[in-house]
């Protein structure tokens, strides 16, 4: 260590034992700031701390200076830990800089493309709580039709992320014919029990607008609940359908139902990341969806989306507990 | 038990103010004397926060007791910027590479108990509290 | 931080400073291993030094009992880093144990199957650097041929396993029909180029065994040359075919060249992990591997696999710089 | 300059003779107090080791010198059961959680240079340098 960081350590030592001042503990804490980045070790401080006595009181019996080597020597164990620490601190870093990289992978990876079909108006919304996103959102085109899997895979970060790329690679095997909600959930669920030990499960929303007959036919697999707008009576109803969790057992069924879309209708498909945010106040109320999604129904589907974020994500500071998506179909108005 | 000194923090050296402050009150709440330099090292992050980032700004200092414990509560606040993304500021910087010194994270493993609130343009405050064990 | 630390190491010290033996110092540094785990920071220490020595020599000059708490002062920043350090070994914990669980996930998901083809011995080993391989083999059994890709994804950890779990969904819905060894690296290398950016490349040797004819095709996207032996001069050459990186350019062009195998012949497909093994007396040779093959040549291919890692795993005391893959298609004897 | 010195370990109290070895040596090589601590504390733990895991072995210390620059070699040879898996072995074990000590990483933190040669079965030696700067 630098010869001149002892030299002004004593020259603040001294100053504060003349004065006892604040005023030179505020300047000895700013020096002592700089000892860390320059790697003087605690036990370093001690001798400098010595050494600097020594010259300034010299005539202290011997004792004082053997107790300034008993405490060097318990110093040192603290030492480690600091250079420990510095080496930590490089790995994290490193490991910082390949979740980067993983996640700018993982969104072109999994980048969708949000369906353009006649007569419907799509929205949505995907935040991730941490870095990466553990919500999927796919959507799949076809000429008459729009369909959107919302997924959400327990857990979170790397497993997750490797899973949903699963799920993707899945679904872009699918063949038009099967392309039913029905069909779609037991096909993904025989990849996600084939392909990932049992410790991961995936719940899975999978809604399909039919825009030959206006119908939106969905199924579920243990995901939440859809919310259905009907404009006419002005009143949310949930869009739920009997299924398991992906991945759990090799020959799931998974029921279908469907809906006619009137003008002015939507569906508001989401994961538990909305309905289940925390506020300082508790969870958000279903009631506080249903009003906040009412307000800015005349609006196009994604400021709806937008919206929503904008008010649950703002409750909570947007420091968000859980991953946070929302997908609306909106029938439009003809 | 409700007797609050503060200390306005316009040029550096009321920084040194704010700290002598802290320390007096925290020796008279009976910390001990490691006890006393964590809580000034505490205002002292707090102090020049408000003096680099907000430009003026005031530390208040209060002796406070609940349920028959006693301690020191510190509110330092500045209408300054704000802080736009709270969760970054309270992101460990590990000090041992940044050159920023212990800031927020710091100043909470400082101290007991710690809030901040901030809006963007209107100002900042943050409330920390350290109890005597 | 507990009364009795103080106590104890006041008669640690006590002793150290009458006998000033290495033994006392060595119990008082055996005692200060516990602090840390007690949470008991530098700037505690320097205080219950103070006391201490306060206790046993209370007459000491004023300015001595100053100076601790200047020294005191200068440690605060110690104890922040100390206690960020704890902070950061939990944050570690958290990521190791979800690394644990991706390194299943992409077990799991990346199991591939040795091919079982009449008159074709196969082998293999692929042993990651650090916790994640990088490099990929995936095995394509058809009834009259054996296919293996060997791959090394560049950059390791996350954003790696994410490109390989596209490579094998990439693989697993190619058609019968295509899967010459051209057609295949043009395939993946579109699926490749569509699915990452640019900071992504992998390296890919395929090779196809047709059981029919006796034939081994192959192609190569960047990869290191495969190694021929051919059992009837005992010598070796080595297989390499024009191709780019896959994900470098939409439209690549993969050359395909085939070779006849005669019994007792084989093929090594590897990574750059093998061929570019650094130990302490600098890379190891292309003669020493081929030695090292030609030693165990009469060895089913899976023992061969074996042998090589071994040896050349044990030059470097197995802490591998980069994954090591080797693949082996042996030609039987009749 | 080409003085070995050493020590067998079977007792606990061979470490501190191991110590006090090095600490001399150390002393007389010309290191300063602090890096004779930390020498003395590399020598400790390499000691302890053996004493622990190996049954017995030996300590040994060497004055060295390479192109002008002196140093201080440590020697830590058993034949004990030896070390399986060295990587492990190596990696940080973050000795604020565990109670192993500064163990091999800690050890080499403390020095300068640092080797290990291990075969299961047949014994283990490290071998560690501190220059003088
Ligand atoms: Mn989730
Ligand atoms: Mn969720
Ligand atoms: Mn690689
Ligand atoms: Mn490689």
């Amino acid at each position: 260590m630098p010869q001149e960081v002892g030299v002004q350590y004593k020259e603040i030592m001294k100053k504060y034992l003349e004065s006892q001042s604040e005023e030179d503990l505020y300047v000895g804490q700013q020096f002592s700031r700089r000892f860390i980045e320059k790697n003087i070790a605690p036990e370093d401080v001690i001798s400098i701390h010595k050494n600097a006595l020594y010259e300034l009181h010299p005539h202290l019996r011997k004792q004082v200076w053997d107790s300034f080597d008993f405490l060097i020597e318990m110093m040192i164990h603290y030492g480690l830990t600091l250079r420990e620490h510095q080496s930590l601190v490089r790995k994290q870093e490193a490991i910082q800089m390949e979740m980067n990289v993983a996640t700018k992978v993982q969104d072109t990876l999994l980048k969708t493309t949000s369906p353009n079909v006649r007569g419907l108006d799509v929205g949505w919304v995907s935040k991730p709580a941490q870095q990466m996103n553990g919500d999927y959102i796919y959507f799949l085109n076809q000429e008459h039709a729009s369909s959107v899997a919302v997924a959400d895979v327990m857990g979170k970060g790397i497993p997750a992320a490797l899973c949903m790329s699963m799920i993707k690679f899945g679904m872009d095997g699918l063949q038009f014919e099967n392309s039913s909600p029905r069909n779609v959930l037991e096909t993904v669920n025989r990849i996600v029990e084939k392909g990932v030990d049992d410790s991961m499960f995936i719940s899975m929303f999978y809604g399909k607008f039919d825009s030959t007959n206006g119908h939106f036919h969905y199924a579920s697999a243990g995901h939440e609940p859809a919310l259905y707008f009907d404009s006419a009576t002005s009143s949310f109803a949930e869009l739920d359908a009997k299924g398991l969790l992906l991945g759990v057992k090799k020959d799931a069924y998974y029921e279908e139902r469907s809906i006619p879309l009137k003008a002015g209708d939507f569906v508001v498909m989401m994961t538990d990341g909305v309905t289940e945010s925390r506020t300082e106040e508790g969870f958000v109320e279903m009631d506080t969806i249903q009003r906040l999604l009412v307000d800015v129904k005349n609006l196009p589907a994604q400021q709806m989306a937008e919206h929503l974020y904008n008010e649950i994500g703002g409750m909570q500071e947007f420091r968000l507990s859980d991953d946070f998506t929302i997908v609306i179909f909106k029938k439009e108005l003809e | 038990m409700n007797c609050r000194s503060s200390v306005e923090i316009i040029t550096e050296w009321d920084i040194v103010a704010a700290r002598q402050l802290g320390r007096n009150e925290a020796k008279k709440a009976g910390f001990g004397t490691v006890d006393q330099a964590r809580i000034t090292t505490a205002i002292s992050e707090l102090a020049r926060n408000i003096y680099l980032y907000a430009g003026q700004g005031k530390i208040e200092i209060e002796r406070v007791s609940e349920g028959g414990i006693f301690g020191i509560k510190i509110i330092a606040s500045d209408e300054g910027p704000g802080i736009a993304d709270l969760r970054k500021v309270m992101e460990d910087g590990y000090s041992t590479s940044g050159g920023l010194g212990a800031g927020m994270p710091g100043v909470k493993r400082l101290m007991d108990e710690f809030k901040v609130v901030s809006e963007v343009g209107e100002g900042t405050t943050i409330t920390t509290t350290k109890w005597l064990h």
